[in-house]
């Protein structure tokens, strides 16, 4: 025959309980717990609040730019609820709800946003990395630390989140290709939110879906409804179950939507319109679940109002911690920089106030050393 | 004239360019609709078309490959990096293909190709928003590497970039995109790529330096008059390659003495290679070593310690003293 | 419904002319021009006799490292015959076959593994890119390229080759997701030659297939039989066709063997037997065209025995050319680097021969200077 | 002690160290059934297994981030570049994770990591297999960059870099893999990451080099006391970052004259840094203007010409009588 099959494939779109409110019993029974659904709702409701606040701090001035989560809390949180506490999360920088469920403190990602590394010192164990700037560069340590784990034997496996944009880059095919040709179980997770920045994505990918990008590597490939946290859940299960058990990895597209603005820097409104922001307002992630809890008689708005008190308290002392830590010496940045610090450094940390870098102040005859230093504190009297 | 900002400055080079050479294209990362992350491209699609301004996926190497490809078929491409900090994946591109497909090629392929980059710090941004990689190129035979430091010369800069038939580095320093506006000629006019500028004359010492940290040799020199200090000579490079020695030399036999101002890190900063030419070209008259104020060799602090890296009017003095005082 | 189908592909593989020499009349009847057939299989057969020629050449120091063609002939003559004169053909090293075809003299080819830039000169109009050597690179290139044609509303498109191990590069990802979603007609070549180096594809690909890394892009993808000339020509036609009706990029994987070492530098018995390699023999491109035109009357041992002398004698006049040609000049490097070149360089091209980088010859005293000049020319003496 | 050469030296190393330390993992393309291109591996994934040695995808950005996660989880991660004009891929995951991830997590993350990149010119390889790119890295705050000019320091080196806790970059000078062998003890010894070598020592001008320039200063050096000429102080920086500027600063402060010497492009090469200390710390002491004999500002020519591009005794020659002749 000269013409044959070299190769099939087809993947799987899931959503359990939708916009409308219709519940898939046969998938979504007993997935969640009621106790954790609550836990987990309580949780969003939390990460949406700290956003809040975090717009409000950078508007006044008070912290850098800072990249809202809002409308995506079901992606991280699905994942961060299905893996194991010592399971790797790698994710970029809009993955808060996972993050703090796995216990990361909320003062880490504000201090991180408010330009200080302190808020990149993870306290341990928490098996979780700290924000990524460059896109797309974090899947391959994903990969890494999960190849690390697997030669001390540890079954410990990894799940990397990243954006469509990120999925661009050439490092997330690397990362791709490394963990299905080395055998390194991780859960490649896509989170389509529609944009990147301004750039939509069908400019990132002509594909029906991102889901296929996993196909190059022959990984197994779901398609979920992101904003549908049974949905993530029900997915992650599968994922974590499959790379557990094989020790590869595989790929996962989450469908989910950024109803805010990319960035405190960026204005949305000059690319996108309120329609098709207003039919995502109606997909939120959050209201679906208190719909479906309030309907099980599990959530009422005593309940609600009970939260939203307790999450204020919550992120204002979050904040409070935030603002409260020391600022900086500016000798970290010199001390922080080799386990062991340089002599040529040492000199650079001690002399940043007193002389310029060309200037080895022993080879200044006395009286001219004398001189510089007290030009030098007038100049600088001058400034002030 | 008008009176324009760094911003202003470039987003008008480009339209006059484009009207006049239907084969300068714009690309990048949200360059189309959106202007830009910081407005530089603003109105040009609307302009222009999506034809010649395009949005492409989220991949430097990508931009910078497709438009070695364009360029090597015939098209100027302006292709923007959305910040110096992600220049690096697309490295191998710039260095192992855009910069030696002429001498490879011995000229049967060129890379007329101008990449406009936002560089520098001093904006309380994130992470890898605000380095200074410009040494990096300039250690890179092929590129030419440019950076400059007002609304005027940006114009008239870029403009030489986009008549360039060779790759050239265009480094904007976003710390001055908005700092402060001034009269812009409407008229065509360029700087040529290669030539220094004289800020302003003195014969006690001479301060070279480009891009955001002129500003700040600026400060200083004021103050130094101020308090009757000494007459000092500022030098803005202007192009990092092919660098103006003669400009620079002819100064440091007249004063003597000599600053370099960058922010980019000490080690190997082009501040070093300024450093040894004037050894070589101005030995004799050398009376003290030269100075530098640079940025220094760790990694460019996030923004809560920026102010502590960066160059200022500060430092720049107390180098002034340190120079003088030898 | 929870569950649905959000995507589903299928590969086709072709075969038209397989080793055992059956040939499939309904794909294969009147794909190839008898007239042509002999000539393609000529243009083979002379290809690997440069291979051979290069190999005798590097061995005897007149060459520097040199990869042979050796085996995988059939994939990019496929493609050159297909094209058009003027599509693009942006290949990588292994393409020597398809680039003749295409009307690149050999001395271009045997003067770049000379060791002389001369070689990546292209003679215009060819369309096609010289020697690349940094893997996975030029296929943005290729796609720069159409898009420069597209831009000026010409219907050129192009064909970019690139092997298993290049594959895995980020830029190899990045070519084909610009192509897909900036609508760039580029038809994507993967020649799997089961090799990079000492490395099997197998590290370079766990899937089934090359040709899958496709999908993630949404292009149609087709695999087919590299040695069988019928199959890589009847699928190059399908797939040029594609991408110049529809303006949009296809995938293709060629399934070949590198018969020889990787390049003259190499061993390839450290790494892989001589069992496989006999195997691969057997299905060598050449001889089973050789055979199909004997059994078709187009061929017989007397054309063979003249096309052996003809291909000699060129070939040595190419390789004549390319040592006849004068030594480069030092001054080369340094004119070629800029349209107008830099003062500085102009500067060290020339002192090169009389001064250190770091000296101002002008700075020193008369006097001095004749004593460099001549301490120099003692030194130099001395050292011959 | 065996008589060893470049490439057997680093060799034992890897096997000595690895066999001390079970978190040592080596990766890259071709270096396990085939022990790498330049057969550096050889024989080490038979010796130590798949598990240890491995082979990866061709993928540079891959090969670095995989290992900058293999080091962050604890590992010491040994990859090999092929070649140094294979750098560029990995660039960005170097210079923005590798060099940055200790500083940006306070030390939460570290990664101990040790890139091993044949480097320079001079066997007649093909394109982009002959380059020098340490400046670039001595440039990128963070990284540590080593070059031995020797089977012995080559020893030494590498177990210190295998066991320093930050990421080190190990260029190994192509042209002296097999050039030349030595006595190198099979008994453990290191050489400190920092310090300097003086090769020989001298009174009239001091010579600073590294890597495989060395030896063509000391055939220079041969050949002039031969001539019963100058007597000459050759210091082997064997480090680039952090370099040893205190042997220099000492030895060009009895001498007063310094010619450097590097396969690098002169501009921006690391031998402008060091020109630059050498004004700055031996101002006063200084005779001559220090001479950089080193690479064009050109891009490294293919090799029929490659020798006219790479620094020679003659050049080196030449610029020990312009120093003195000033
Ligand atoms: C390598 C790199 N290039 C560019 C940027 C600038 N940038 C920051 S976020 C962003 C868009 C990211 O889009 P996506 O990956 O979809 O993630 P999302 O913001 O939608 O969550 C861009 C271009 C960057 N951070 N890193
Ligand atoms: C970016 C890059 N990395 C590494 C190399 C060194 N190298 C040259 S050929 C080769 C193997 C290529 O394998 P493949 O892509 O399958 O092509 P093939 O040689 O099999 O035709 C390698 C690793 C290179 N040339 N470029
Ligand atoms: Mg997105
Ligand atoms: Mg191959």
């Amino acid at each position: 025959m000269p013409i044959t099959t070299a190769y099939e494939a087809k993947i799987e779109h899931i959503s359990i309980l939708d916009e409308k409110g219709n519940f898939d019993e046969k998938l979504g029974k007993g997935l969640i717990p009621d106790a954790d659904l609550v836990k987990l709702y309580e949780a969003m409701v939390s990460c949406r609040q700290l956003d809040q606040v975090a717009f409000r701090l950078q508007r006044s001035g008070r912290m850098g730019t800072y990249p809202q989560n809002m409308g995506q809390e079901a992606t991280s949180l699905g994942a961060a609820y299905v893996l194991r506490k010592d399971d790797w999360m790698v994710t970029c920088y809009r993955e808060n709800c996972g993050l703090f469920w796995r216990g990361v403190p909320k003062e880490a990602i504000l201090l991180h946003w408010m330009g200080d590394e302190r808020g990149n010192a993870m306290p341990k164990p928490h098996w979780v990395t700290p924000i990524y700037v460059p896109l797309g560069t974090q899947m391959l340590h994903a990969a890494g630390l999960t190849m690390a784990a697997k030669y001390r034997g540890e079954d410990r496996i990894a799940c990397t989140f990243f954006g469509d944009g990120a999925s661009s880059e050439g490092d997330f095919h690397e990362a791709c290709n490394f963990a299905s040709n080395l055998k390194i179980p991780v859960v490649f997770v896509c989170q389509n939110n529609f944009w990147a920045i301004s750039t939509p994505s069908r400019i990132n990918s002509a594909a029906p879906t991102f889901a296929q990008r996993g196909l190059s590597y022959g990984m197994p490939c779901l398609q979920c409804d992101g904003n549908d946290l049974f949905a993530t859940v029900h997915t992650m299960r599968k994922s974590v179950e499959y790379s557990r058990s094989t020790g590869l990895p595989c790929f996962v597209e989450m469908v989910t939507y950024r109803l805010g603005d990319h960035t405190t820097a960026d204005d949305a409104s000059r690319y996108r319109g309120k329609d098709e922001v207003d039919a995502w307002k109606a997909r939120d992630p959050i209201i679906r679940l208190r719909n479906y809890m309030t309907a099980r008689k599990l959530w009422d708005d005593a309940k609600e109002a009970a939260l939203a008190e307790r999450v204020e308290q919550e992120n204002a002392e979050a904040v409070a911690r935030a603002e409260g830590i020391a600022s900086p010496d500016r000798a970290d940045f010199f001390n922080a920089m080799y386990a062991e610090i340089p002599q040529d450094l040492v000199i650079q940390r001690e002399t940043m106030q007193t002389h310029s870098l060309g200037q080895d102040p022993t080879q200044l005859p006395p009286e001219a050393q004398e001189r510089a230093a007290q030009l030098a504190a007038e100049a600088a009297a001058a400034h002030h | 004239m008008a009176n324009l900002n760094l911003v202003q400055a470039i987003n008008l080079a480009l339209i006059q360019e484009m009207e006049k050479n239907p084969d300068i294209v714009l690309l990048g990362e949200d360059i189309g609709v959106n202007g830009g992350v910081f407005r530089v491209t603003e109105g040009l699609q609307k302009r222009f078309g999506e034809k010649r301004v395009f949005d492409t996926p989220l991949a430097e190497s990508g931009i910078i490959g497709l438009s070695i490809g364009l360029a090597m078929g015939g098209l100027h491409p302006v292709p923007e990096i959305q910040f110096e900090g992600f220049l690096g994946p697309a490295y191998d591109q710039i260095c192992s293909h855009a910069a030696r497909m002429r001498s490879r090629t011995r000229g049967a392929f060129t890379v007329p190709m101008t990449i406009r980059i936002p560089v520098g710090g001093g904006i309380h941004a994130p992470e890898l928003h605000s380095d200074s990689p410009e040494a990096i190129y300039a250690h890179t035979p092929g590129l030419k590497v440019v950076m400059p430091s007002s609304p005027y010369d940006a114009k008239g800069l870029l403009v030489s970039a986009l008549r360039d038939p060779d790759p050239v580095m265009f480094f904007e320093p976003k710390r001055i995109y908005r700092a402060f506006r001034e009269e812009v000629p409407e008229d065509e006019y360029t700087l040529p790529i290669g030539k220094a500028r004289t800020v302003c004359e003195g014969d006690d010492l001479t301060i070279v330096s480009w891009g955001a940290s002129v500003v700040q040799c600026m400060q200083a020199i004021e103050k130094a008059s101020e308090s009757g200090g000494p007459s000092i000579e500022l030098i803005d490079l202007r192009t990092i390659y092919p660098f103006d020695m003669d400009a620079v030399e002819a100064s440091v036999r007249k004063t003597g003495r000599c600053v370099i101002v960058h922010e980019a890190p000490l080690t190997c900063g082009f501040g070093s290679e300024i450093a040894a030419r004037i050894m070589e070209k101005c030995f004799l008259e050398l009376e003290a070593p030269v100075q530098r104020v640079a940025g220094f060799d760790t990694t460019m602090p996030y923004y809560k310690l920026e102010l502590d890296y960066l160059p200022d009017a500060i430092r720049v003095t107390r180098a002034i003293h340190d120079c003088l005082a030898y």
